[in-house]
């Protein structure tokens, strides 16, 4: 009975356990909460995604209300993936803020801080899952409202971070707008609001000036929510601030719902034979893309502080996603929802690392890293790892999603985008050894001696490790799952 | 023939509301310092409002909306004056001195909210 | 053109004078003012376009809670914008561009008032011919609201919700002890305090009425919390913050803001019971109608509840900050 | 393009002309109050596009009578509810932030938060020049 019932569990289990932690009077019981439930969202998501496998699209009505009508949820390889993604991320992440949240926020505060990280999961879990266009926005704003306190959070360290907090939300309010002028547009030419039904609708309508603008406006707002550059500008400081724990979910989790939704759009609703699609991703998307890698790397290299050199990877990391899209192949597709898990397995790595660094010394410049291979080894072994996989070395996840993004360069027939890609990768090569040059060929300064992070950290980060390398070697689940999504997106799904 | 005169007394009631209404936002940009606009600010609030109310009630009959436009000019009758009140005072209290002649408070005049209806 | 058009084009217009004004003037309080003003108008061209629910909601919202929340802001930070000292000429390129785009796009719309717009025959037919059998309540917007869609209002109540331990999280630290505050009583204010002790009770009766007559007229939970919490909000301005909180302290409005959201989303549950889908109401009552009807009345009841809760915490956040709110202020 | 398309689409120009009224405010002030002020114009407005769409000429408000009438369409009405409770989340948060920042670097002007920043970041680089030397 519970199993027909898996796709509304995944988000009304968080969503109901957020007003339930209010109730908890200590930060630790309401860890305890948050993390119960992470760890339930974690089931279902696995459980929806082998549903999703055996027997295809699974579809919920709420309330029992008949589709376009009411509210539909509906799963499928795609979807169930990045849920996948969400709910693991952040079962992975809690033990980690368990330690590091008490020691970066007030006490008084902890209780609200994890109300506020189980809205934030309810609210990427409601935007991916949902089959309702403006659903989809009612939760794309649950996570945005408290993706903008969760930032602020990082006040108590420095106090940029309610500026950065304050330009996200005034730039993330201005992406939704733009979001929810599209998909009123597209209620305007259809009458409807249901995903399947507008993709139905659309091409009977064939070609439209008012659709045209709503492709226009839904692809903007989703930019400037996923960081596509040069929509970026509020990411680097958003990251770069927020307290650890919150930066390792965010950066794994955030802009991938965001990359999902686009996705969902492009592909499912408006379709491959949309009037606008082919320039769209041609002119507009792959260029931005290509610019976005170089661009981005290359900021990365002169940053100081390395929160923020990460945070400019994940700008050029989301570049080689929208690449993949803009193949509009399956092998592309195939190349971005591979990266969409791989790069949260790789940044959540190496975002961990850093949070153990700058719990011990406060700050993550590139000075505070001197000397570090001695003074806390398991952590910057972490992070050595976590940039190869970054990098693309082979056996990390880093070389799997390249290698499929190179070969669907090389299928379309764009060998230059295909030596970019490599190219831009030497530039990975540039920033991370900045780190590790720092971190195994300078002396530490005198006075630091050698102490490691505490094991509630470094379990969490290594974990990450291990699964950047054991979906490396064995990446036939995650190509199959993949490469399933892919075909969905694209239609031809068996 | 009743219609008609509902209709030319409700008129008359909103027409007049409507012209003290005018009257009021005339003297709110053209009265010389605070306390006289908010004197004429006055005058929209009590009598015209309630006048257009009056409009209205002879309009709707007797039904249950004249009750609520009843409520409704109730409790205008009890605000309005209570907020210019309480706006004059603020501003006594903050220091602001009301112009009596040619160069008394007028020192403080530019202290006036810019907000005046420019 | 008929007498319709003209109020529709002169309000626009309105509007459009109003947002002009906003821009322009670097008084806040002054802007402050008006974006209340501009609130109002649009409510005003809301009812002209029939939607009353929605009016009601931007003239509670517009020009009641946000102006006070920013005049709560602008007491505790600056009350006038300084000259911008960077180029202009680039965010008007893009704006301008924008609105061309989306004028670009309105060529192909049906035009205003169209019966026959897509919009008008595909999925809402649906519900203004079958609340009446479905639903049985005679506001087709609460029926919509609270049943056929009513798993986007609990999003808009976990969203509120967000926003009000947003403002906790953010402000909490900041909020001094019952002891320290300094926010003055209106001693000296005898006629605010009379009139505001007779205006209470009927505002409070007036949010019950709207709280339950949602079904029959616009309103419903979300207009009935806000006036709710404007009446509360009248009584910690007049009689002083310290006074407000004895009657209702923080912790117990934190608590209340959470009972919303779980009243709502337990209801849903409910179903689960019947082996129905979540939020599927009509297992509650002997029939379906009797069911919606009492699932609607309970989950009004639970957004009216986080609705009022929300808003008054976030009052007493706001109110509750180092400097104090005095008359001068206001 | 006719009489009838310009009064058909003037209702919509008129509003695509606040929205950015209120887009150019958020995206040309610095002060932090006024471009709240201005996410709000630009949200309003939106709002109105959507009630507009929905308006059927000679309608009445979807309030069911039990006479046969023409209803406006009632589903924009229950979107933009639910749109302006998020409007409405956005400034109170917004507020609460500039309210912080205010008590943090006692402006809330962006130009001077920017300068501040500046200050203290090149302050830090040169203060960590000197650590090295």
């Amino acid at each position: 009975m519970i199993a027909a019932h898996l796709p509304i569990l995944q988000v009304v289990v968080p969503l109901i356990a957020a007003p339930l932690s209010v109730f908890c009077r200590r930060g630790s019981t309401a860890w305890a909460l948050t993390f119960g439930v992470s760890i339930a969202a974690l089931a279902i998501s696995m459980a929806l995604l082998g549903q999703v496998l055996d027997r295809g699209t699974l579809s919920y009505e709420l309330g029992d209300w008949a589709a376009p009508w009411g509210i539909e949820y509906r799963v499928d390889a795609a979807n169930a993936l990045v849920l996948l993604i969400i709910s693991g991320i952040s079962t992975v992440v809690l033990p980690y803020a368990r330690v590091s949240i008490a020691h970066e926020i007030e006490p008084h505060n902890q209780t609200l801080f994890y109300t506020c990280y189980l809205l934030c999961l309810t609210g990427l879990l409601g935007m991916v899952i949902t089959g309702d266009a403006f659903n989809a926005f009612v939760f794309l704003e649950i996570s945005s409202l408290s993706t903008y306190v969760l930032v602020a959070m990082g006040a108590k360290r420095d106090r940029r971070a309610l500026t950065a907090a304050y330009t996200y939300l005034v730039m993330g309010t201005i992406g939704a707008t733009f979001f929810v002028i599209g998909v009123g547009l597209l209620y305007m030419m259809t009458g409807t609001l249901n995903m399947a039904d507008l993709a139905e609708r659309i091409p009977a309508i064939g070609a439209n000036r008012t659709l045209v603008v709503a492709f226009a406006f839904i692809v903007t707002g989703l930019g400037l929510k996923l960081a596509l550059f040069p929509m970026h500008l509020w990411l680097p400081n958003a990251y770069a601030f927020a307290p650890s724990a919150v930066t390792v979910f965010l950066a794994a989790t955030a802009t991938k719902a965001a990359v999902y939704l686009l996705l969902r759009f492009l592909f499912t609703i408006f379709g491959t034979t949309f009037p606008t699609f082919e320039p769209t991703l041609t002119y507009l998307l792959l260029p931005l893309a290509v610019i976005a890698m170089f661009a981005a790397s290359t900021v990365a290299i002169f940053q100081v502080d390395i929160k923020r050199m990460l945070a400019y990877s994940s700008i050029a990391q989301l570049g080689y996603m929208v690449l993949g899209m803009s193949f509009a192949t399956v092998t592309g597709l195939t190349s971005t929802i591979l990266h969409l898990f791989n790069h949260a397995l790789m940044k959540g790595a190496l975002f961990m690392a850093l949070g153990a660094v700058v719990m011990r010394f406060g700050d993550a410049t590139i000075d505070t890293m001197r000397g570090l291979g001695r003074v806390m080894p398991w952590t910057m072994a972490a992070f050595v790892a976590g940039g190869l996989s970054l990098i693309g070395m082979p056996l990390t996840v880093g070389f799997i999603s390249k290698w499929y993004l190179v070969a669907a360069a090389l299928e379309s027939g764009l060998w230059p985008i295909a030596v970019l890609v490599v190219a831009s990768s030497l530039l990975a090569v540039i920033y991370i050894w900045r780190v590790v040059e720092a971190a195994y060929f300078d002396d530490p300064p005198e006075g630091v001696t050698a102490g490691e992070a505490p094991p509630a950290l470094l379990i969490p980060t290594w974990t990450l490790i291990g699964a950047n390398i054991y979906f490396g070697i064995d990446a036939s689940l995650t190509t199959r799952v993949a490469g399933e999504a892919a075909r969905v997106l694209l239609g031809t799904a068996s | 023939m009743t219609a008609l005169v509902t209709d030319a007394v409700s008129w008359a009631f909103l027409a007049s509301g409507s012209f003290l209404v005018v009257v009021g936002a005339l003297g709110l940009i053209r009265m010389p310092d605070f306390y006289t606009r908010l004197h004429a600010a006055g005058i929209t609030d009590t009598l015209g409002a309630d006048l257009i109310l009056m409009g209205l009630m002879v309009q709707a009959g007797f039904s249950l909306v004249t009750v609520k436009l009843l409520l409704i000019g109730a409790f205008l009758f009890f605000t309005s004056p209570t907020s210019t009140h309480a706006i004059a005072n603020a501003a006594l209290t903050a220091g602001l001195n009301p112009r009596i002649a040619d160069g008394a408070g007028a020192g403080t005049d530019s202290a006036a909210p810019e907000g005046d209806g420019k | 053109m008929s007498i319709a058009a003209v109020i529709d084009i002169s309000l626009l217009v309105f509007l459009g004078l109003t947002a002009f004004a906003i821009l322009k003037l670097r008084a806040l309080f002054a802007v402050v003012m008006l974006s209340s003003v501009f609130s109002l108008v649009s409510a005003a061209l809301l009812v002209h376009l029939d939607a009353v629910d929605v009016a009601f909601t931007e003239a509670a919202v517009g020009a009641g809670i946000s102006t006070v929340l920013m005049l709560a802001t602008l007491a505790l930070t600056s009350r006038r914008e300084k000259a911008p000292t960077r180029s202009q000429a680039l965010p008007l390129i893009v704006v301008f561009l924008t609105g061309l785009a989306l004028v670009y796009g309105t060529l192909d719309m049906p035009r205003f008032g169209d019966p026959q717009a897509p919009i008008q025959v595909h999925v809402a037919p649906k519900y203004i011919a079958d609340t009446q059998s479905e639903i049985g309540i005679p506001n087709i917007v609460t029926a919509v609201l609270a049943s056929y869609r009513g798993f986007d209002t609990l999003g808009e109540v976990t969203v509120i919700f967000t926003a009000g331990i947003g403002v906790l999280l953010l402000l909490a630290g900041f909020i001094r002890e019952p002891e320290g505050l300094r926010v003055q009583t209106m001693d000296h204010h005898l006629v605010l305090r009379v009139v505001t002790k007779m205006l209470i009770g009927p505002i409070m009766l007036f949010a019950l009425y709207v709280q339950f007559h949602g079904d029959f007229g616009p309103g419903g939970g979300f207009q009935a919390g806000l006036i709710f919490a404007s009446a509360f909000i009248i009584y910690a301005l007049v009689f002083g913050l310290e006074n407000a909180r004895k009657a209702v302290p923080g912790r117990a409005v934190r608590l209340l803001v959470a009972c919303g959201v779980l009243l709502y989303g337990g209801v849903g549950f409910v179903s689960f019971l019947f082996g129905k889908n979540y939020l599927n109401y009509s297992v509650l009552g002997v029939d379906q109608v009797a069911g919606q009807h009492l699932g609607i009345l309970l989950v009004e009841f639970g957004v009216g509840l986080t609705v009022a809760a929300v808003m008054v915490s976030t009052f007493y956040a706001f109110a509750g900050q180092n400097q104090p709110i005095s008359d001068e202020d206001w | 393009m006719g009489v009838d398309d310009i009064l058909g689409l003037f209702n919509y120009w008129m509003v695509i002309v606040l929205m950015m009224i209120g887009l150019y405010t958020v995206v040309s002030r610095g002060n932090l109050v006024k471009k709240i002020v201005g996410l709000n114009i630009f949200q309003t407005s939106v709002f109105l596009l959507y009630i507009s769409m929905g308006k059927v000429t000679g309608g009445t408000a979807p309030i069911l009578t039990g006479k046969p009438e023409v209803y406006s369409n009632p589903l924009p009405h229950v979107l933009i509810l639910t749109a302006i409770v998020v409007g409405v989340a956005t400034t109170a948060l917004g507020l609460a932030l500039v309210v912080r920042i205010k008590n943090a670097y006692d402006t809330i002007e962006e130009d001077e938060i920017q300068a501040a920043d500046d200050e203290k970041e090149f302050g830090d680089a040169a203060a960590a020049e000197d650590g090295r030397r």
